[in-house]
């Protein structure tokens, strides 16, 4: 731990206040949304609490604004910041999700394409290629639609999370596949794995002990950067009103229902989880950009 | 020349054809066309005859092959939402889409190489500092955002732009365009902005990551070495060598502006492919998205045969036959 | 190369010359686009907003919505089951065929196919008769004295265009199907079909040799109406306000405020016939949506009235509705005939009675169940589903909000695939008993009867009275209708919520009477 | 009047955890036509002193202090736009890797052409007829049909040739050759460095020429130059350098000169490792590895002074040094 503080990357992170300030912008994000359900001033998703009465309330400092809503409410009666914090709770855990899945299936189809090669190689890069050729939006796309037709309705709802997770992270992974072959290719005739082999060990185990650890830096960049962009991803496909299910709004969704009352002068349901969004995801941006340069220093 | 190209239009049939399985599998399978055919009552007998009449009780393969056929043919079936010939909708809805996607394509290449170069030349002018924070700020903001936040400021506050569709159109055969009016062209503005936006600044910062690497290569220094003067060596040496990986990725990216239209065309209720598309999704219209699919694949695998022509054009390592040094 | 740019050259003029012509044009927006242009196919207010500019019926509203001769110049019930209609001479469809008493048969007959959603406009009659080329006869099978009322709604096709199209029965939307009347229109009406793209654009333009521009009243002076379907409320209404659209039948509630504040805009507002509520399944032995097993929770009276009173329906009016709603306890509002006053009382808001009603029918806990909700058809309607929602919650029946487009929605309902759903219900014949008939008589398979009750309610007592009130006519019908309210206000067969109102917004430079059945009649619209 | 004189060059790198110098007061001549041998380990110097000279530092790299004159004018504080035209015309340079020193894209006649008329008042045709006669000069054989190929269709050996041909087609007075020959085959090397002594030889070109292999120096310098950790430890005519060193650094290198024109790979005759730019230990730099040690060694630093037939920066050549 220690070595980490005296490292260079720690050295480049404190050196820029934009990083440390994006870095800070990020963990709020994420505490809030994490933990949300003990910290966040109401349950936006306790339908019994919700006062009609209350709903359209502007933010707490406007002339007609409740205390009790800082941000204001929604059409509902929902107050905006709990409901943003339960959304970016959603989009966070998606996003997570989206990128560990993608993380983990490029990983190992990087790792095995890169250290069999051959056939097996040409097969499961052919495969990335053909993906790659799609964005991924489109992909993630397909695959929301597709579930969409084959499960009922009210399955689909239930799994609706795990669907749009599985989009997303499906869409992604020849990125890390692609990374994680060209490292392996190049470990993979160094002196040191060759020589694991002579002695023997299993591939697992070259793969794991020596080459793994060598391609993670790439992987993490390209896992921050993807954060950002999964994050994205889940919004847009709420946005589009395929994405996450209603009974849990994102922040995508959210921005898709104040939407209709962006011209009527609520522009706070809209606008509060819109700049949420932006936040979050240029923190996360910002990391990742610096992260790719700390790591990569010829690059600055 | 003639067996490059027919060397990757081999290349790309594997690509349709896993395609085309994947569409054929959600036509087929996805969803039950039977009982959507057939609604609640219905007998045994008519059942199985309709399942005769859509081919169903055939091997796999040859159904596959009579839907590669039919898909040849441009024939996708009717769509389940709106009960009209999917190929016929689509023909009605590409023209829009392409104008748009073209039009942000252009958008995106026209602003970001330059500002991919200067930033790239010029790293530390305070210039260069505040487009990449733009740029970052670019690829933060979800185009959906963008969409509504342009629609706010240039269509109800200043009113100067039209807030959706495409105005009006020319019909030249059967495409419709949008390219011959002024209201056609304002209103294009907008979409067009906002789809290019994202590329914009993807490409910006790939054009200025490449033009660094480039930058760095021994042959620039060389180059400097060789007392060339700044330009040529910029916009001679350096910006050829930027542009080979730029088309390729750029190639990619363009591709994928066909693919962010959905988005872009829902904000501003744009009657393209994307539209259509989206609604299709949200009422699980299954032979729309198959077509839409398959169509892309049409495009991407000629998008890609395009870059790699121009590829071929820009690198002459290409032309002697076998690549060196790749 | 050259004369392609010549082409690409030419096309721009015609485009520009088009774009900057002199006719007036109204630019029209709804959120929902017709899903046919086959004018027997779907009764639905977003297809017949078109298409009752096209098609002429043989008796027409007039701004009132009272009656109007149309393609018939008079008509007169010759016997209890026989009413003469008397065509008007000279008419011609907009492809050119004169419009005859064969046709009347043809269209007729039409909307009596298995095929037709307009069966119950044409219920009664039992077949009509061509006497000579401008006088048919009309047999009811029982006396019908509101048959000119429904008659009002029935589109008058060609016989020659119909048959040499194929298209002599209407449209089956249900099985998907395509025919050429999906796309193409050939009426008698103000305005022929110019173009049509479904979801994008439908231009229709004046039909300079429509009969009715003879008639002063139809003082309308519009060319062209450009209807373009915009799902968005913000994309709609900032077209709206950006000035690309002149007239928006359903702008959104929120933003009325900012749209009556604007100078070049107007907001004209009354109410719709059209009554919002909720219905439930009532014939299943089990739900198909609930947690609630081997029981129909919906099936007990005191279930169905602890829904009713758990309603807040002041808080809907004042916050979803903001102030765009009459409140109602019944079936119809008032300008529907039968319609009674003392009758029109709601089941007071009341949680704690609403958890008693519950507990009493053996839910204390509550349960769950699937509210289907359409989210583009009526006023704020997702909205309110989930307001209510909200409510309920709170008395312990948790509900899940299912909403839907209008397509699906209906789709979904037309198959009895729901347990509980909301809908609006307009009444177009202006009598109590289009409502009484579609939504709450039992679905017997004769035309019309129930077929828009896709919970399957069924009380032999209401029946009875609805099979009266075909018949009867004067005080003893007004009472048999007053009865069959009594009686909907005991047994909750649904759960009204209100009347919807409907704004209108326009610029200002147009003029177009505000119509309670929210449809727009471009003969009578006038822009400076 | 010699051609380039270097005074005092003193190449700083500022870093985070301070500035690094990476050449420190280091001072040499070369004289018209001569060629200099510049030798160390890698990470000596020698083409950082290299890259100083024609002002193409790796930024953060600055000229601290010193001068550097060519024909005695100052040139290292020469505005870009002059330098520039310096360069390539006055001051010729080789790289190391042909393979990657040549422009892929565009034909080896477009890349001479370039520079000739950059430099040299002359037309495009003239200049492309200048350009086939040094590929001629250089030993390209089918010049005027080679010189449309591009770079990728020649041999490394041949690119080489190549490079050289640009680095000499304006006439520069001097050239800097990094390493020209490392990247190449070992049957190719004596061809190319051959081919290049004779062409300078010819044209009266002066020549620095940055190496670690010893037999390229003892075949081809006049006058070697050794550099350790950022500083020269000795110079002299490469005779008395090869056969007599007097620096200990020196001895050792020398030392490792195989009897043949072979090339060495790795200077191991001295024990240890030269220090990390970051780490060099107070006194004279070579202390940790010298076997000849004393006190002094240990906190003052030797300048460049005479020993003999060689200048040495060494206290064993300072009065009052241990016998």
């Amino acid at each position: 731990m220690k070595a980490f503080f005296d490292s260079d990357i720690w050295w480049s992170f404190t050196r820029s206040p934009v990083v440390v300030l994006s870095a800070i912008v990020a963990l709020v994000c994420i505490i809030g949304a994490v933990f949300s359900p003990l910290i966040a001033p109401h349950n936006p998703f306790d339908l019994a609490s919700l006062q009609l009465m209350d709903a359209f309330k502007p933010p707490s400092w406007e002339a007609e604004g409740d205390p009790l809503y800082l941000l204001g409410t929604d059409d509902q009666g929902r107050d905006m910041l709990s409901a943003i914090m339960f959304g970016a709770r959603v989009s966070l855990m998606v996003g997570f999700c989206a990128v560990i899945f993608s993380t983990v299936v490029g990983v190992t189809v990087g790792l095995v394409a890169g250290y069999m090669g051959g056939k097996v190689d040409a097969l499961l890069m052919r495969i990335a290629d053909i993906q790659l050729t799609f964005p991924s939006i489109l992909v993630a796309l397909l695959v929301d639609g597709v579930v969409r037709a084959a499960v009922p309705r009210e399955v689909h709802d239930q799994i609706a999370l795990f669907v749009v997770i599985f989009a997303i992270g499906i869409s992604n992974w020849p990125q890390f596949a692609r990374t994680v072959r060209g490292s392996t290719l190049v470990e993979r005739n160094k002196e040191y794995v060759q020589a694991a082999r002579v002695i023997g060990l299993s591939p697992l185990r070259i793969m794991r002990s020596h080459v793994l650890p060598n391609v993670m830096s790439p992987v993490l960049v390209i896992a921050t950067l993807n954060l950002s962009f999964a994050i994205l991803a889940e919004a847009t496909l709420s946005f589009l009103g395929v994405g996450v299910p209603p009974t849990q709004p994102s922040l995508g969704t959210l921005i898709r229902i104040g939407n209709d009352f962006l011209f009527s002068g609520e522009w706070w349901i809209a606008i509060f989880p819109g700049i949420a969004l932006i936040v979050m995801v240029l923190s996360v941006n910002l990391l990742g950009d610096w992260l790719r340069d700390a790591l990569n220093p010829k690059l600055r | 020349m003639f067996s490059f190209i027919v060397s990757r239009i081999l290349q790309a049939l594997p690509v349709m054809f896993v395609v085309s399985l994947i569409s054929f599998a959600m036509f087929a399978y996805v969803g039950d066309p039977v009982a959507i055919m057939l609604g609640q009552d219905f007998t045994e007998a008519q059942r199985v005859a309709l399942v005769r009449d859509l081919g169903l009780d055939e091997p796999f393969f040859v159904q596959f092959a009579k839907f590669v056929g039919n898909a040849m043919q441009g024939e996708f079936g009717l769509s389940y939402r709106l009960s009209r010939p999917v190929a016929e909708l689509i023909a009605e809805r590409a023209p829009a889409t392409l104008e748009l996607a073209f039009s942000a394509a252009l958008i995106s290449l026209a602003v970001g190489v330059p500002m991919g170069i200067y930033t790239g030349l010029f790293r530390h002018s305070w210039l260069s500092r505040f487009l990449l924070t733009f740029s970052l700020v670019g690829v933060s903001l979800p185009t959906f955002l963008i969409g509504i936040l342009l629609i706010l400021v240039f269509s109800v506050w200043l009113g100067w732009l039209p807030s959706f569709g495409r105005g009006d159109v020319v019909r030249i055969g059967w495409w419709s365009s949008g390219f011959f009016t002024v209201s056609g062209l304002k209103a294009m503005i907008l979409p067009a902005i906002t789809l290019g936006l994202l590329q914009l600044t993807l490409i910006m910062r790939l054009v200025r990551s490449e033009m660094m690497e480039v930058l760095r290569t021994d042959y620039i220094k060389f180059a400097r070495a060789r007392g060339l003067p700044n330009r040529a060596i910029y916009f001679g040496h350096a910006l050829k060598n930027t542009l080979v990986p730029v088309i390729t990725i750029a190639g990619l990216q363009l591709g994928s502006i066909i693919a962010f239209a959905i988005v872009t065309e829902t904000v501003f209720q744009w009657p393209g492919m994307g539209l259509l598309f989206i609604q299709s999704v949200g009422a699980a219209d299954i032979p729309v998205m198959a077509a839409y699919l398959m169509l892309i694949a049409v495009v991407f695998v000629t998008i890609n045969l395009i870059v790699d022509l121009l590829y071929y054009a820009v690198d002459p390592r290409l032309r002697t036959g076998r690549g060196a040094g790749h | 190369m050259r004369l392609l740019r010549m082409a690409a050259l030419a096309a721009a003029l015609t485009g520009i010359l088009a774009s900057a012509g002199m006719a007036r044009t109204v630019r029209w927006a709804a959120s929902g686009d017709p899903n046919t242009m086959d004018p027997h196919s779907q009764n639905v207010g977003t297809v017949t907003m078109v298409l009752q500019q096209i098609y002429d019926s043989m008796i027409q509203r007039n701004r009132q919505l009272g009656l109007e001769p149309g393609l018939a110049a008079a008509w007169r019930q010759e016997e209890p089951n026989r009413w003469r209609f008397t065509l008007r001479e000279g008419v011609r469809f907009h492809e050119g065929e004169t419009f005859t008493s064969d046709d009347v048969v043809f269209s007729i007959t039409r909307a009596l196919a298995p095929t037709s959603n307009f069966g119950i406009f044409v219920d009664t009659i039992d077949r009509a008769v061509a006497v000579d080329a401008l006088t048919v006869d009309i047999i009811t099978k029982a006396p019908d004295p509101i048959l000119p009322n429904k008659l009002a709604s029935v589109m008058m096709m060609s016989r020659s265009w119909s048959e040499r199209n194929n298209a002599a029965r209407p449209q089956n939307t249900r099985q998907r199907e395509e025919m050429f009347t999906t796309r193409n229109t050939n009426g008698t009406g103000a305005y022929r079909l110019q173009s049509r793209e479904p979801d994008v654009r439908t231009v229709l333009a004046r039909n300079t040799g429509w009969w009715g521009w003879q008639v002063p009243t139809n003082n309308g002076n519009i060319d062209e109406i450009v209807f373009r379907p915009i799902a968005s409320d913000a994309t709609r209404i900032a077209a709206l306000l950006s000035n690309e659209i002149d007239f928006v039948l359903d702008p959104p509630l929120q933003d009325l405020q900012r749209l009556r504040s604007q100078n070049a805009l107007r907001v004209l507002e009354g109410p719709e016939v059209r009554t919002v509520f909720l219905a439930m399944d009532t014939a299943r032995d089990e739900l198909l949506y609930s947690n609630v097993q081997g029981r129909n929770p919906f099936r007990d009276l005191r279930v169905r009235q602890a829904l009713y009173h758990a309603i807040d329906i002041a808080a809907i009016h004042r916050t979803t509705m903001r102030g765009q709603s009459v409140p109602t306890g019944t079936l119809f509002p008032e300008q529907v005939n039968g319609w009674a006053r003392e009758e029109d009382v709601r089941l007071p808001f009341d949680a704690a009675r609403a958890r008693a009603l519950l507990t009493e029918a053996g839910y204390p806990n509550g349960f769950e169940v699937t509210l289907d909700c359409p989210n583009n058809r009526y006023i704020n309607d997702e909205q309110i589903c989930q307001a209510v929602a909200a409510m309920w919650a709170r008395v312990g029946v948790r509900t899940r909000v299912n909403s839907l487009p209008l397509g699906p929605f209906f789709a979904k309902i037309q198959r009895d695939d729901t347990s509980l759903y909301l809908l609006g219900w307009g009444v177009p014949t202006l009598d109590a008993l289009y409502s009484f008939q579609s939504l709450i008589a039992t679905r017997n398979g004769a035309q019309g009867d129930g077929i828009w009750n896709y919970g399957r309610y069924s009380n032999p007592r209401m029946d009875e009275l609805i099979q009266r009130m075909k018949v009867e006519t004067g005080d003893t019908r007004m009472a048999t209708i007053r009865e069959a309210l009594h009686l909907y206000r005991e047994d909750v067969p649904s759960i009204p919520l209100h009347h919807q109102m409907i704004p209108w917004a326009l610029r200002s430079n147009l003029q177009i009477p505000h119509m309670a059945n929210n449809q727009p009649y471009f003969r009578w619209a006038v822009m400076n | 009047m010699s051609l380039l004189q270097v005074k005092n060059l003193r190449v700083e790198f500022p870093t985070r955890r301070g500035t690094l110098v990476a050449l420190d007061d280091v001072s040499f001549e070369i004289a018209p036509g001569e060629v200099l041998g510049v030798v160390g380990e890698s990470g000596a110097g020698k083409s950082m002193t290299g890259a100083a000279i024609i002002g193409l530092l790796e930024p953060p790299g600055r000229i601290a202090s010193g001068e550097i004159l060519l024909e005695g004018r100052r040139i290292d504080n020469l505005p870009y736009e002059k330098m520039r035209r310096i360069r390539g015309r006055e001051i010729g340079t080789i790289f190391q890797d042909p393979l990657t020193t040549l422009n892929p894209l565009y034909t080896i006649g477009r890349q001479l052409v370039e520079t000739i008329t950059t430099h040299l008042p002359v037309g495009p045709g003239e200049a492309r007829e200048k350009a086939i006669g040094w590929l001629e000069l250089v030993g390209i054989p089918a010049a005027r049909e080679r010189i449309d190929s591009y770079p990728h269709e020649f041999s490394g050996g041949m690119r080489q040739r190549v490079v050289i041909a640009l680095a000499l087609c304006a006439e520069p007075k001097l050239i800097v050759a990094d390493e020209p020959t490392t990247a190449l085959d070992v049957s190719i090397q004596a061809q190319v460095i051959a081919m290049l002594k004779t062409l300078a030889r010819e044209k009266g070109t002066a020549m620095m020429l940055v190496t670690h292999d010893m037999g390229v120096i003892a075949e081809t310098a006049d006058r070697v130059a050794v550099m350790y950790a950022g500083r020269i430890s000795e110079i002299g005519p490469v005779r008395q350098l090869v056969r007599h060193a007097r620096h200990p650094y020196s001895q050792g290198l020398m030392g490792s000169i195989p009897p043949l024109d072979r090339r060495v790979e790795r200077l191991q005759q001295i024990d240890g490792a030269m220090p990390r730019l970051s780490a060099i230990p107070r006194g004279c730099a070579f202390n940790p590895r010298c076997p000849r040690v004393f006190d002094r060694c240990l906190v003052e630093r030797p300048e460049l002074m005479d020993a003999g037939t060689t200048r040495a920066s060494c206290w064993l050549y300072a009065e009052g040094a241990p016998a």
